[in-house]
């Protein structure tokens, strides 16, 4: 779907990242175990936001969420993302997605500037229940995005997909119900489904797990890895737990507050495939997962007030 | 004034237990016929007790009864259904159009800044024009017959439904649109599965205040300028001073609209399942 | 769609195809009679009949060939002529009968023209022939018509709204004054008066266009109108079973009411001075001559 | 302060070549019904006299507006209450909706014997004719208030009159004035005809006296003027929906403008 | 402004609380610091779900979404409520608050059977941005259930309330802004503010701090133990954190999975005021996490598929 680019660049990784840019890494980190072997993060940049900046609002009102962030994301990269509440990691997602124009500076998607959606692209929303159409039933919700015209795939291979894509979530056979009735984290995994069954080439989840209970999300959690593994997909993901940034990132972006740029970058050595258990009780997870707690509570105490 | 529309899904019946509850249903069924009758029943004799002590001179408005027996009488005669047969035949038509024009025109407008920009004014003005004004010019252009009747229901129509079409652009949520787009969702798709459920709520509503205003004008236009229709059969009445019958056939006016109203109620209910105002209906 | 006055369309049968505007009222007989005792038929003509509301209305219907044939009173002739609207006159739709009269309800205190000042009057047409007449009549007999409302109120509401008092006093046309009759007294037996007996109240016209294309046609359709006219004014049945079928109002109560009286002379004279009675009151800005309107073949 | 004026020159832009439309081909206009534009024009002025307006225009508008403020409050508080009772509205809906159905010119015999020809006549009738399209958006709009909003206010033991007013209102105000600007047309037209059929005064009655003395430019002038009236009204009511809407157009508008 | 009932009871505490039903406490915990004296815990019981049962629907789409709970809250209680997702914890909130009228079973308020809601009780809803009403702004929504005619307080008053509330969840200087020109984590604090603002006697909190960073969550936990230590008022809490449940409650309420029951009821033995830091480190507080988490995961595994 999404065609690298002529103009893609090849940086070679360097072991310290200058704060605010972060660069590619051309080889991969060790695999854990031999035997599984694992998908490697491409030299190619897929996504990448120079100086972007965006102010709402006008006059008087305009709040500037983003004062300059730039970075890059590499292909097949699981990039997590995390900041106070309200620095703007949604507006951030949401111009990368090209949903929104950035008031300047650009979004490059396969080296190309953007200013409107991309092909292949998903994005799980915060607000999850608002992003379910309440006149489809679930499996409708999930099927949505895949019955457009580009794809050809059989009306029967859709259906089976988005019944996949639920079960893999944990709602099996809640298919047939409408979004409302269900529950709030129910509704969030629907959301989750619907990203994992369109499999994207860039996948933008913006606190996807934040109504679920500590299985359901440990559960997920795997889930996401498995399909990171095995697609090679890139995902960027925004979330408020430390520990879930570390336990799934290939590395980690820390925001500053508003008006927000990148304060550091943390490149998440940990092996993979990663294991709940395992992975968690590493030193170098405790020892990582402390770096960036520290780094972000250093953020919050800093907060000019609005 | 209580705001009582709790959720109480799961609340109807139980705690009486099964039996209770079965008749407990029958009887909120039977009283769903039943309250609405009482109200015709209750307006009726109104009407009857109003003529009888002459609060209306009784000769211009007959009592409840003789108007019942005058249309009684006349709905088994043809005129009346001739005329019902060719304004009906001329709100169908015009709904037609006016569905065919008045959402995708009102959807546009609601949706892109540029062509409510470019058009706003225009429309404004020409909505706020009269149909029955524009008449003489009308009048001109078609001659009496079924185009110009058709003409004015669809000018009469028309606007309602494209309002209201508008407005339901303007009250999408932002973030049901920004779904499609991201999943690159077409703007086709994104018409026909995000557009188009999510102002079904406002079409509805416009749909049923078209729908009346269509039959109105479907009506009174044989009325304004003669030709077959309701309106003529109504004038006829009038004409030879005979009351009751004027009044029954107004009544059967009234009966229409009543029809019409309840068939695009129908269509609404199975149409709109999802949504808040009928979820209860659905449960 | 408009302007295409001269077309002639032919029934199945090969007669010429004439559509008749008309007002369905008491006047129109001669219309029904030609129809139903086919005098069209004998001229070769298919008569057809198009229901209208007001009698203004038939004349953008001449114009653009959804009529051939139509009806107009004096006033509005006058008025649509003087506005620059081709129409010819081909012969008298119907006489005025002592039938214009200006009811009170008895019991209103109204019992003569004077009682009238200061009182509303409803009538169902203003600025035109009616008013104007009835604005003379009263001043002839010494009414100040200056303290007087008028007001337009549709013909089928007027009992209603003189029974209601909600006007004083209004034109009630027959046969529908009848079935008050016991319930009013006329306060103006007769507002066309000055006019001579039986002034002319409608011409039968047809649009100039049509005229002067299809003059045969229009010749074929004076001769039928002539015979109908004919027989109305020697046969009072034959004007009750046409109102009766024109209207649907009872037989009875036509035979009881004051029918218009019908025949073949223009009586220009008398018509015209109703236009320069409209003149006089500012109900026509431009004198217009109805002799030149007269169609000759 | 620009973004307004562009806004509207851009709106300006369709009338403008339509007008001008209008003028070339009507400059070579034979029919009597169609007169050329600037005879229309010349005619408007004519007939607009400064008395025209008071004895014309004047009667209408008061008519007009206040029968357009009746229909509002009887609309609305009609349409409030049939919206939050299911068993109100089911009640008394065969009753609405055989109103609702009643052509106004059907109406006007009644009418006029209660109130006879004349302004309270015409009032009431627009009153009649506009409250409907309100009532029936507003009872819509009411009865799609959100839920959790709803619970919100009633967990904090909110007075179901602020419900109302706070809650349930606002929620409904995209509706309710949906149904106002339908309403303007309503009004608009139902004071036509009533002018046309029972009065000696008003837009209404010039425009179908001038029709029936053939008095076409000034049938022309008595439209454009209606059009006027109307489009005045509508950016009335519009002007109002701007102040009260404020929020529903930003909140609904949000940034996914691409 | 809640009255306590006529019939109101008075039950001992037991050692261990039969599962689904746990009994109020007359005497409290030993407070750690002698010097700040603690609430004690009430002997009158404000709240109680009497075999609850809440069925969604009818005939063949019915889904019983709690099947039989019962259970006491006694006044000044701090109760935390953990369960998996979807297993009924907001559909319990809503019974309790007379939102939602039971299928069978009762809720009683301060001992009266209730079937509407009650005065002087709040809740902080999980679809936190539905519940902010759009049209008003942050602050006119904070005042919202304060401006009712019942409360008298000035209009200054009120507005003073409304400011604080919003400063002490972080919010100061937004009172001006519409909801939705902020961001989740920050909706999500006005609605935490607007119900502390109202100060209820009972407040239900349904995932208040799901979209908050860890550092914004653990300044609102300390802020709610302020609160609830200095009004003593009543609080339930559904959260889905094992840490959080732990850290704040009384006691900790686990449910089982669809159709759902109390699977057990832990009483947290932990000494107030509690401290983030000397708190979460107790060896008693791993152990009840640790407990808790065992039943919250073994209720995981035994779910039936819907
Ligand atoms: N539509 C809007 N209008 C005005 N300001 C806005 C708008 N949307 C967001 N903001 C402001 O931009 C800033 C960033 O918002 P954003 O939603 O991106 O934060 P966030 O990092 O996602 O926060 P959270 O973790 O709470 O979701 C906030 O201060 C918010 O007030
Ligand atoms: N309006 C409704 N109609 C039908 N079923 C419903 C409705 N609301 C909830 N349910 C069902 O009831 C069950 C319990 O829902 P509830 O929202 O109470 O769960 P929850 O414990 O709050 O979950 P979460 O932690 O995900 O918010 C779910 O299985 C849901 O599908
Ligand atoms: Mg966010
Ligand atoms: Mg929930």
């Amino acid at each position: 779907m999404m065609r690298p680019s002529a103009e893609l660049t090849v940086i070679r990784r360097k072991e310290v990242a200058v704060a605010g840019i972060s660069e590619c890494r051309g080889d991969k980190f060790p695999s854990a175990s031999s035997e599984t072997a694992q998908q490697p993060i491409g030299s190619t940049i897929v996504l990448e936001p120079r100086h972007l900046r965006v102010t709402y609002g006008r006059g008087s009102h305009a709040v500037t969420a983003i004062a300059d962030i730039t970075f890059q994301v590499c292909a097949g990269e699981f990039l997590s993302i995390v900041g106070p509440s309200g620095c703007g990691k949604t507006t951030l997602l949401k111009s990368l997605s090209g949903l929104l124009r950035p008031t300047s500076g650009d979004v490059l998607v396969n080296g190309t500037r953007v200013d409107t959606t991309s092909q292949g692209l998903a994005m799980v929303f915060q607000e999850y229940t608002r992003s379910l159409l309440p006149w489809l039933s679930v499996r409708a919700n999930v099927e949505f995005p895949l019955r457009g015209s580009r794809r050809t795939d059989s009306r029967k291979a859709i259906e089976q997909r988005a019944n996949e894509a639920l079960a893999e979530v944990g709602l099996h056979g809640v298919g047939d119900k409408y979004p409302w009735q269900l529950s709030g984290g129910m509704q969030q995994r629907v959301a989750i489904a619907r990203a994992l069954a369109f499999r994207p080439t860039v996948l933008l989840m913006d606190e996807p797990f934040a109504s679920l209970d500590a299985q359901a999300r440990s559960d997920l959690e795997d889930l996401l890895l498995k399909v990171h593994f095995e697609t090679g997909m890139t995902i960027v993901f925004v979330t408020h737990d430390i520990d879930e940034a570390v336990y799934l990132g290939d590395r980690v972006v820390v925001l500053s507050h508003r008006p927000t740029e990148v304060k550091a970058s943390l490149d998440v050595d940990l092996p993979r495939p990663r294991n709940q258990i395992e992975t968690k009780t590493l030193h170098r997870f405790v020892e990582l997962r402390t770096e960036a707690l520290g780094l972000v509570l250093a953020e919050r105490s800093t907060e000019a007030p609005d | 004034m209580k705001v009582m529309r709790a959720e109480p899904q799961a609340a109807v019946g139980g705690r009486r237990g099964e039996p209770a509850r079965a008749r407990g249903r029958a009887l909120l069924d039977a009283l769903r016929w039943a309250e609405p009758a009482s109200v015709v029943v209750v307006a009726v004799l109104a009407w009857e007790i109003t003529s009888h002590v002459g609060l209306l001179p009784q000769r211009d408005f007959p009592p409840a009864t003789q108007i019942l027996s005058a249309f009684l009488t006349d709905i088994r005669h043809g005129e009346l259904w001739i005329g019902v047969g060719a304004s009906m035949r001329a709100w169908a038509l015009g709904m037609l159009i006016i569905i065919a024009i008045g959402v995708p025109v009102g959807m546009l407008l609601g949706s892109s800044s540029i062509s409510y920009k470019l058009t706003y004014l225009t429309i404004e003005f020409i909505r706020t024009l009269p149909g029955i004004a524009a008449l003489p010019i009308l009048m001109f252009a078609y001659g009496v017959g079924q185009p110009l009747v058709i003409s004015l229901v669809v000018l009469a129509g028309i606007w309602p439904l494209l309002i209201q079409s508008m407005y339901g652009m303007h009250d999408i949520d932002p973030v049901a649109v920004a779904t499609a787009k991201v999943y690159g969702v077409g703007r086709l798709r994104r018409f026909a599965l995000v557009d188009l459920p999510s102002c079904m709520p406002y079409i509805a509503t416009g749909l049923r205040v078209s729908g009346t205003f269509a039959l109105i004008f479907a009506i009174a236009a044989s009325l304004v300028i003669g030709g077959q229709g309701m309106g003529d059969a109504m004038a006829e009445a009038a004409r030879i001073g005979d009351r009751s019958l004027l009044f029954a056939r107004v009544l059967a006016c009234g009966l229409l609209g009543l029809g019409v109203t309840l068939a695009l109620l129908a269509l609404e209910r199975r149409a709109l399942r999802w949504h808040a105002s009928q979820r209860e209906a659905a449960r | 769609a408009c302007g295409s006055g001269g077309t002639v369309t032919t029934s199945s049968g090969g007669d010429v195809v004439v559509k008749i505007g008309l007002l369905p009222i008491t006047g129109a007989a001669g219309f029904k009679v030609a129809q139903t005792k086919g005098f069209f038929k004998q001229e070769g003509l298919t008569a057809t009949q198009v229901n209208l509301r007001t009698p203004a209305d038939g004349v953008p219907n001449l114009l653009n060939g959804k009529t051939n044939l139509g009806a107009l009173n004096v006033g509005n002739l006058a008025q649509a002529v003087s506005k620059g609207v081709g129409l010819k006159i081909i012969g008298t739709t119907y006489y005025a009968n002592n039938d214009m009269s200006l009811f009170a309800m008895k019991n209103s205190g109204i019992t003569k023209p004077k009682d009238l000042e200061g009182k509303k009057i409803g009538l169902v047409q203003l600025e035109n022939v009616n008013h104007a007449a009835l604005l003379g009549w009263l001043t002839q007999h010494g009414v100040d018509t200056s303290k007087i409302k008028f007001v337009l109120v549709p013909v089928p509401d007027m009992p209603a709204a003189l029974r209601s008092g909600q006007v004083d006093a209004g034109q009630v046309l027959y046969p529908l004054a009848q079935t008050m009759v016991n319930e009013v007294t006329a306060i103006v037996p007769n507002m066309m008066e000055s006019f001579g007996a039986q002034p002319v109240q409608g011409y039968t016209i047809v649009s100039g266009k049509f005229a002067t294309e299809h003059p045969d046609i229009v010749a074929k359709m004076q001769t039928a109108l002539k015979k109908a006219n004919d027989l109305l004014a020697t046969d009072p049945n034959a004007t009750v079973a046409a109102v009766h079928s024109l209207t649907g109002a009872p037989e009875q109560l036509l035979r009881a009411s004051r029918l218009p009286a019908f025949g073949n002379d223009l009586k220009l004279q008398s018509s015209q001075e109703q236009v320069a009675l409209m003149m006089k009151y500012g109900f026509l800005d431009k004198p217009v001559n109805l002799a030149s309107l007269v169609f000759h073949q | 302060m620009r973004a307004k004026v562009s806004h509207l020159l851009t709106g300006l832009l369709l009338p403008v070549t339509l007008l001008a439309l209008w003028w070339v081909v009507s400059s070579r206009s034979s029919t009597p019904y169609y007169p050329p534009l600037p005879e229309i024009l010349r005619g408007f002025r004519a007939v607009w006299t400064r008395e025209q307006l008071t004895s014309e225009l004047v009667p209408s508008l008061v008519s007009l507006i206040v029968g357009f403020v009746v229909a509002v409050a009887v609309g609305v508080s009609g349409g409030v209450a049939l919206g939050l009772s299911d068993r109100l509205r089911r009640d008394v809906r065969p009753l609405t909706e055989f109103l609702r159905a009643m052509p106004v010119v059907a109406l006007i015999p009644i009418a006029l014997v209660l109130f006879g020809p004349g302004m309270r006549m015409e009032i009431a009738l627009i009153a009649f004719a506009a409250c409907w399209p309100i009532l029936v958006s507003t009872a819509d709009g009411v009865r799609a208030a959100d839920e959790v909003m709803l619970n919100t206010a009633r967990v904090f033991g909110v007075s179901s009159r602020r419900q109302l007013m706070y809650v349930v209102l606002p929620g409904a105000m995209p509706q309710v004035m949906a149904g106002a600007r339908i309403a303007v047309a309503a009004a608009v037209g139902t004071m036509v005809v009533a002018n046309m059929v029972a009065s000696s005064a008003g837009l209404g009655y010039l425009v179908i006296s001038a029709q029936q003395s053939f008095n076409v430019i000034e049938t022309w002038a008595g439209l454009l003027m209606i059009g006027i009236v109307g489009s005045c009204m509508t950016s009335a009511v519009v002007l109002i929906e701007r102040f009260v809407l404020r929020w529903h157009r930003q909140w609904r508008a949000q940034d996914v403008d691409t």
